[in-house]
């Protein structure tokens, strides 16, 4: 900030690119941009730039390529017109002329815009709006099928549940004594209370007659009926009669 | 309308921009201490009696507000479809099929309490309402279902539900713990 | 003031309620379907012209406001908004009146790039938006306003931005081809 070239480079800065440069420079030329001399506007740049240089600024690329670009189009508008070239210098130089205007039109287009009545700036809303409401009442649904799934699972969950237990194959006790009793008066030696089976395949109902058998032959005993031996823990059980 | 002096212009735009009401002091620092404020405060609420906006005073503020007699069209309804909770539904097949019951007699058969909020969606809903108390210890408020469940439902009467036997049959019943309890019995076997 | 019919009474009361400006049919909502609401609107616009207050129509939407030459008034003490910048300011333009456009021709016409937060900033005041992708190579994103646009800046429509039909009518704001013909300008940086 301190140098007077650096006052300078902020000067340049201070266009936003070429096209605004361009248009700052024909807009001095004229107020109506269809009217001015594109030549003289391409004088005017590559003067600006030039100066710019002499005084050893730094300039941005893109002003010393539009200078490249308008010196070409400065050439192709002053020499003997080629028609194969396309598009043609004149062309070249309209668009560029519209370019302006169009930039130009935007840019006034914005300044009439932001000048216009803005809201909370030129006209205001109400301060304190009581505001509007919407009372969300809800629509309950629900259908038949939903209604007694429901009740048919709360009933599925809450009656007392009957269990029906199957039928085991069992020896009662019952039976068992009288057939232990029977069989006792047979055998008169010690046999083991295997013997008093009926013959019997099922594992299940085998041991359902085993226990029966047992719990019989314990009964006798305490009847004073029958004897029972047995050598050692879970050694063979043998019964004979008393 | 009548054509306005700019003095009432200017203080009925700086009510209407306020965002708060103003003292007679507060709207002069506004529109300036030349204008006669008493005089425009009291014009511009004759000119707004009967309309849709009325300018009142309230402890020597004034403010705009919109007239009471409107304030009904200020709120709409709009209806949202939302769907029973499992609780709700539970709760109102009980009822439908037991009616009249009690709440207790509710939780009894669900055998999970109900909060307060269900009974009164289902009332909300139109379709359950109480129907008297019953006599007896606590004279315990009882429920029933409305002509409203009826027509949602799409039933004449309630006789119109099906019974149980017809739940059954057609599988409504069937206990959803059932599984369970088969693997519960076997493993006890196995342990045999 | 007229006295006013009820109905004319309810949308007044409805509009001057409402925190953000209303269409005929969010009105209707309100006031009911069996108000004539065109001519209810037309009747109020027509009462309120010329006072502190006036109803505008702002892209279908309409609000109550303060009347423009009250400004003065109400600019007291009043934080201004932000001051755009120019960038913003010509960016805002171009999607205005040209709208819907890519960044890239936003770009070609102020022959510079537009610096991400250009466009952030009229976004987040609510007058631009991304108005979906332009067929073609690189699917551009298009822009273009928005209704907040239209009521910020008191336009009843986007016919009315000031000297749209004359720039149309210059072939101003045709669709912009990549002109000033092989000159490269996207590697310029704006200076906001």
């Amino acid at each position: 900030m301190s140098t007077e070239s650096d006052a300078l480079t902020i000067d340049i800065d201070g266009w936003e690119g070429p096209l605004d440069l361009l248009l700052a420079l024909a807009r001095a030329q004229k107020v109506d941009l269809r009217e001015i001399s594109i030549l003289a506007l391409v004088e005017q740049y590559l003067a600006f730039i030039a100066d710019a240089k002499a005084l050893k600024l730094e300039i941005a690329a893109d002003y010393l390529v539009m200078a490249a670009w308008l010196a070409y189009l400065k050439s192709a508008l002053l020499l003997p017109k080629d028609p194969t070239i396309d598009p043609s210098p004149e062309e070249l130089a309209l668009r560029l002329q519209i370019r302006l205007q169009r930039l130009q039109a935007m840019r006034e287009a914005g300044a009439r815009l932001i000048a216009r009545d803005r809201i909370g700036r030129d006209v205001f809303l109400r301060g304190h709006p009581e505001g509007l409401r919407v009372v969300r009442r809800s629509d309950w649904q629900a259908d038949l099928y939903e209604l007694i799934a429901a009740y048919g699972a709360v009933m599925a969950r809450t009656r007392p549940v009957v269990h029906q237990v199957m039928r085991r194959p069992v020896m009662s006790l019952e039976e068992a004594l009288q057939r232990v009793e029977a069989m006792l008066g047979q055998k008169v030696d010690w046999t083991r209370i295997e013997a008093f089976l009926p013959g019997i395949s099922d594992p299940q109902l085998r041991r359902s007659a085993l226990a029966s058998s047992f719990v019989a032959a314990l009964e006798l005993a305490k009847q004073g009926k029958a004897e029972l031996k047995q050598d050692e823990a879970f050694a063979p059980l043998f019964v004979r009669a008393a | 309308m009548a054509e306005l002096d700019p003095a009432v212009r200017a203080v009925e735009a700086v009510l209407f921009a306020a965002e708060a009401p103003l003292t007679p002091d507060e709207i002069a620092a506004y529109v300036g201490p030349d204008v006669e404020l008493k005089q425009a405060l009291r014009l511009l609420r004759e000119d707004y009696a009967g309309r849709g906006v009325e300018l009142v005073e309230r402890g020597g503020r004034w403010h705009f507000q919109t007239a009471a007699d409107m304030a009904h069209f200020l709120r709409r309804e709009r209806e949202e479809p939302k769907r029973l909770s499992r609780a709700a539904v539970e709760t109102l097949a009980i009822i439908a099929y037991q009616e009249p019951v009690s709440r207790a007699e509710i939780e009894a058969i669900r055998g999970v309490q109900i909060s307060k909020g269900t009974l009164d969606v289902l009332m909300e809903a139109g379709w359950v309402r109480p129907a008297g108390r019953r006599e007896g210890p606590g004279r315990p408020l009882l429920y029933a279902t409305t002509q409203g469940f009826l027509t949602h439902f799409g039933l004449k009467t309630r006789r119109d539900l099906p019974g149980i036997d017809d739940l059954k049959a057609a599988g409504l019943l069937d206990p959803v713990e059932a599984t369970l309890g088969d693997v519960e019995l076997e493993s006890v076997d196995e342990s045999d």
